[in-house]
């Protein structure tokens, strides 16, 4: 996910991370390819084999690794493959997504839908809101950012001599 | 910056390597600038060196040959680790970091005109392969040579190609043994003690060299006691965690003693005076 | 005796944070947010920090959470990177730290802790290149302790409030204004700025000292070792960092890679080291799993044994510590560094 | 109370009942602190008064393992006042703990104090007085008037305009040092080694950078999530002084008004995180 980098805000194409479900929106997103629905292709998709394998952590990452959005796609409660995955994500992704806005983080930076493999069009319009959305925001910024690197925001020794 | 900053590796290349044992690999590694690798290519038998797979991390691994034996510099390396995991996936024609030489190294004139005994377990036979090619390079020097090699299988025997070469060497003899039967192995069988009783070296005028797991450092030293071995010939090499191998990052403390700085060569009589023990 | 007053010494101080890093004691308020009426957790921090002017330091400070020692061996700091070429062709650029900074106000205590990396980053070679530049770099104007506070034990290993020993220029509060003691040459050229009066018949006010005690002796040390005492005092401690975090004189750290991707979708490699702490539980753990420290009480004896024996033994200095008592303030479970000492002092030699 | 409490300890003792007993005693220079008492004799040392706000479960993640690999549990008793009770509770449900090796002296609760003599905050708004789990039970329970917990501390911040929020947090953020002493006061971060501290570097490194931080202290909080008994030893122990009980109480707060009035502790039923897979059978829209 290192391969992420961000723009300037200018002429600013937010760098979005699409967490999909093997089972239903990666099928969907497929599909909408077959069908040449257009979709915003700012997204990089990232294979789970549920939605409930996305983690607190593989999103904090993605965010640190230059997302500017990452959104989660999973099955329609009651869908899942694995029959009660979805209803770990349905907790975990809000809560994760309420305690990042109570941060400081802006809420439209992470969201969570349902997209079953039938319903390419929607993901489509789904994912194309989102890109809209974030691009809104422009590039992330702190707690999950820093232009500096490491370090150099400490206070160090500046130019110039002894008077 | 004028001073030399022992924390900056030089550049070297990967230019090859070759299977040793199951996941044990021998690197080999040029030194891109010349001046550099003057200054380097001065090691002694014992010493060690931080091996960096750039963005990674960096590792200290034990030399596994002499200058002498060039023209690379190579080290065994057996993957167990998250840094090791990463050497073995570089490519040949690789950038790789390379600091050192550090540490002391094995007193190899102080121990000329003795006869030795090499007792190498599994990895810990690679850091005493320098000590084999320098006793073969310099053999009027040296004594009866007595090599006992050992491993837990024959699959982790390292250096076998050379096993020839080094019991066919004048006044030397070499024993092989791994722990448990295996199938399609002839040799002997038994842990390294076993066979270290019954090759039963003379303490007379002779200096061992051991390394292997604290494990095994401890019961070869034991061993050797019963044989009549005083704690002063016995020379053993130490390993510990560290990140700077020049006495600054205080990991690999034992006790008042740091491994990279005092060691990692160590009389056995030393390390029993320690206050904590390597075990 | 020399001597300037508050004012000009503000003054000075003013002038000086426009030409060098001033770096000076600052107060902190917890909990301090925009808009927010009842900060959740009460208390002050005093830290030091890089100032741009007098107004912003803490005058009546005491002891600060953090040492100074941040800023010449900083929690983190980057050794060098490389850069690939789209050529795929390798640079390597080291860290380099130039100008000057200052630290004002920095206690005696502190100062002494800095003698003890001198004598571990500097005087045992190879030196630390980065430290050294650092130190080369940094004017130290130290600040004599009007008292001992709680926990200070300064006395008891060789040190006092108002030492002159490892500042550069010592400054003492009088009436109206400090005394100023002029120690080293790099002190003498810094002070070369400052308008100094020369005052006849000062009279610098003694510290009030807290009780000092005995320490024990290398043999009660080396004889303790093995003793179930070390368990007792060390199975209460969590094998959380703060002790050494804020100590003046730890100096273990950690190195780890980073690759980062610059805004061109280069790659840089980055080499950086951070602090770390012998009491963490997998300081010492090797590759393979096997920690020869596994028990928090191995590893809290080995910080006594740092600072007490270990240090002194391997490095030129006579304590590995300087009783500032920050280690003790910060203890979760009172782990007490000066109770140790005493408890073994009194021990016999046997 | 404390006689009694002692004569317990000392019965527990010399009974062998257990080889130690966790408490409370009154260190060098007047603080409290905890101690681990082994001879009956030295059970005089034991103490209890309002300063003892240390929360002692978190002993038992280590010392409720067998020494060596087929060796017995050793046997503990522990001082727990009723929050301690609520992590151990937690310990319990996610079988950290093996129940028949401690034997768990309950205490009633008075309110711990600050140093300054002010009641703590967090006891303000608990009204347990007595441990929902003990063995032996010491002390009288003072009378409490029903409390309910209104959540003030995080409502403040979540009143605050989003750019305030943010600036309050990188304020608290940049003091954290990564010395870790609340993640090992915590009783509920037992996992061997932490996330945050892998030799690979898997999610973060080792550097003081914010994000590396937050990333902390955001999975921290989150991986307590139904787990958090507020027992707040998390931000006793901090030496910067930064209020991770704000983190920790607005997953709380959302576990309690999301997931059925869930509080950690309380009952016999793990986080409901990971356990309840149902009731969201209605949810169609999410955001």
């Amino acid at each position: 996910m290192d391969e992420l980098s961000s723009n300037t805000i200018e002429g600013f194409e937010p760098k979005i991370v699409a967490f999909m479900c093997n089972w239903c929106s990666y099928a969907a997103a497929d599909s909408a390819g077959v069908a040449r629905i257009p979709s915003p292709p700012d997204v990089l998709p990232v294979r789970v084999m549920c939605s409930a394998r996305v983690s607190a952590e593989l999103v904090l990452k993605a965010f640190m690794s230059g997302a500017d959005g990452v959104i989660v796609l999973g099955c329609h409660i009651g869908d899942c493959h694995y029959d009660s995955g979805n209803h770990r994500t349905v907790k975990r992704i809000p809560l994760l997504r309420k305690l990042l806005i109570y941060m400081g983080v802006e809420p439209d930076r992470l969201r969570l839908k349902w997209v079953s493999a039938a319903e390419s069009p929607q993901f489509a319009q789904v994912t194309k809101k989102f890109v809209e959305d974030v691009r809104a925001l422009g590039p992330l910024s702190a707690p999950l950012r820093v232009e500096e690197p490491a370090g150099v925001n400490r206070p160090g020794v500046v130019e110039g001599g002894v008077p | 910056m004028t001073e030399e900053n022992p924390m900056r590796p030089y550049l070297g290349t990967l230019v090859g390597t070759k299977e040793l044992a199951t996941n044990i690999r021998l690197f080999q590694i040029e030194l891109n600038d010349p001046v550099e690798r003057e200054k380097f290519f001065v090691w002694r038998p014992g010493q060690f060196l931080f091996f960096s797979a750039l963005g990674v991390g960096e590792a200290p691994f034990g030399f596994s040959n002499i200058p002498e034996c060039g023209p690379a510099i190579e080290v065994a390396i057996n993957n167990v680790g998250h840094v090791t995991r990463h050497i073995h996936m570089l490519p040949i024609g690789s950038t790789v970091g390379i600091r050192g030489p550090m540490g002391n190294h094995f007193p190899m004139d102080e121990i000329k005109g003795q006869n030795i005994v090499v007792l190498g377990g599994g990895i810990g036979g690679a850091p005493l392969r320098p000590v084999i090619q320098y006793i073969l390079s310099h053999r009027a020097d040296y004594g009866h040579l007595t090599i006992i090699w050992a491993a837990r299988s024959p699959d982790l025997l390292v250096f076998t190609d050379e096993y020839d070469e080094w019991g066919s060497a004048p006044d030397t003899e070499m024993h092989v043994t791994i722990d448990r039967p295996a199938e399609g192995w002839t040799g002997n069988v038994g842990l390294i003690t076993q066979i270290l009783e019954q090759v039963a070296p003379s303490p007379e005028n002779t200096a061992t060299i051991t390394c292997g797991p604290p494990i095994m450092i401890y019961f070869v030293g034991k061993t050797l006691g019963k044989l009549g071995f005083s704690e002063d010939q016995m020379l053993i090499t130490l390993e510990a965690r560290m990140h700077c191998g020049i006495g600054k990052c205080g990991r690999c403390n034992m006790g008042e003693k740091l491994v990279c700085l005092d060691g990692p060569v160590f009389r056995q009589s030393e390390v029993s005076t320690f206050l904590e023990s390597f075990l | 005796m020399r001597f300037i007053s508050t004012q000009a010494l503000r003054d000075w101080l003013d002038t000086l944070a426009r030409q060098v890093t001033l770096i000076a004691p600052v107060e902190t308020e917890i909990g301090e947010a925009p808009g927010l009426a009842n900060p959740p957790a009460s208390g002050m921090n005093t830290l030091y920090q890089p100032v741009s002017s007098a107004d912003e330091i803490a005058w009546d400070f005491r002891r600060t959470v953090m040492s100074a020692r941040e800023f010449l061996f900083p929690k983190t700091e980057t050794l060098f990177t490389i850069e690939t070429n789209p050529t795929g062709k390798k640079t390597l650029h080291e860290t380099k730290m130039e100008g000057q900074q200052v630290i004002f106000g920095i206690r005696p205590c502190d100062a002494r802790g800095l003698r003890v990396l001198d004598a571990i980053m500097l005087e045992q070679k190879p030196a630390d290149v980065y430290y050294a530049q650092r130190r080369r770099n940094t004017t130290l104007v130290g600040l004599s302790c009007p008292e001992m506070w709680e926990n200070c034990f300064c006395t008891s290993v060789g040190g006092a409030p108002n030492s002159s020993d490892d500042v550069d220029i010592l400054l003492t509060q009088v009436e109206n204004g400090y005394a100023v003691e002029i120690v080293t040459e790099k002190g003498e050229k810094l002070a070369q700025g400052i308008p100094l009066q020369e005052v006849e018949g000062l009279v610098l006010p003694e510290p009030r000292l807290n009780e000092p005690f005995e320490t024990p002796t290398e043999q009660q040390w080396l004889n303790s070792f093995g003793d179930v005492y070390w368990e007792r005092v060390g199975e209460r401690c969590l094998s959380c960092r703060a002790c050494v975090y804020v100590c003046p004189t730890c100096r273990c750290f950690d190195v780890r890679d980073e690759t980062v991707v610059d805004s061109a979708g280069g790659r840089i490699m980055r080499r950086v080291r951070s602090w770390d702490s012998c009491q963490g539980v997998n300081y010492r753990t090797v590759a393979g799993g096997a920690n020869p420290r596994a028990n928090p009480d191995q590893r809290s004896r080995n910080r006594f044994f740092c600072k007490f024996y270990y240090v002194p033994t391997d490095y030129n200095v006579p304590f590995g510590c300087v009783g500032c008592g920050r280690c003790i303030a910060v203890c979760p479970v009172n782990i007490d560094i000066s109770e140790v000492l005493r408890d073994l002092a009194q021990r016999g030699e046997a | 109370m404390i006689e009694e409490l002692r004569a317990k300890a000392r019965e527990l003792l010399e009974s062998e009942t257990v080889e130690c007993v966790i408490g409370y005693e009154v260190g060098p220079t007047g603080r409290v602190r905890p101690v681990f008492v082994y001879e009956p004799d030295d059970v005089d040392r034991l103490v209890f008064n309002t300063r003892c706000d240390h929360n002692l479960v978190t002993y038992l993640n280590r010392r409720n393992k067998p020494r060596k690999r087929g060796e017995e549990v050793p046997t503990t008793g522990i001082l727990v006042k009723p929050c301690d009770a609520r992590s151990l509770q937690v310990l319990l449900n996610e079988n950290q703990v093996q129940r028949d090796k401690v034997t768990v002296i309950g205490v009633a609760c008075p309110g711990m104090q600050n140093a300054d003599g002010t009641p703590e905050a967090r006891c303000l708004r608990c009204n347990q007085r007595v441990p929902l789990l003990y063995d032996a039970l010491f002390g009288e329970p003072p009378e409490v008037s029903d409390i309910a917990d209104t959540y003030a501390d995080v409502e403040e911040i979540e009143a605050l305009p989003r750019e305030d929020r943010l600036a309050y947090w990188l304020s608290e953020l940049d003091r954290c040092i990564r010395c870790y002493a609340c993640r090992q006061a915590c009783p509920g971060c037992f996992c061997d080694v932490c996330e945050s501290e892998r030799d690979d570097s898997l999610w973060i490194g080792i550097t003081d950078a914010i994000p590396e931080k937050a990333f902390f202290h955001i999975t921290r909080a989150f991986h307590l999530a139904g787990r958090c008994g507020e027992c707040n030893a998390c931000e006793m122990v901090c030496p910067m002084g930064i209020p991770l009980s704000l983190l920790n109480r607005k997953i709380v707060k959302e576990v309690e008004q999301t997931m059925g009035g869930y509080h950690a502790g309380l009952s016999e039923e793990p986080t409901p995180l990971v356990t309840r897979l149902t009731g969201e059978e209605d949810i169609d829209e999410i955001h």
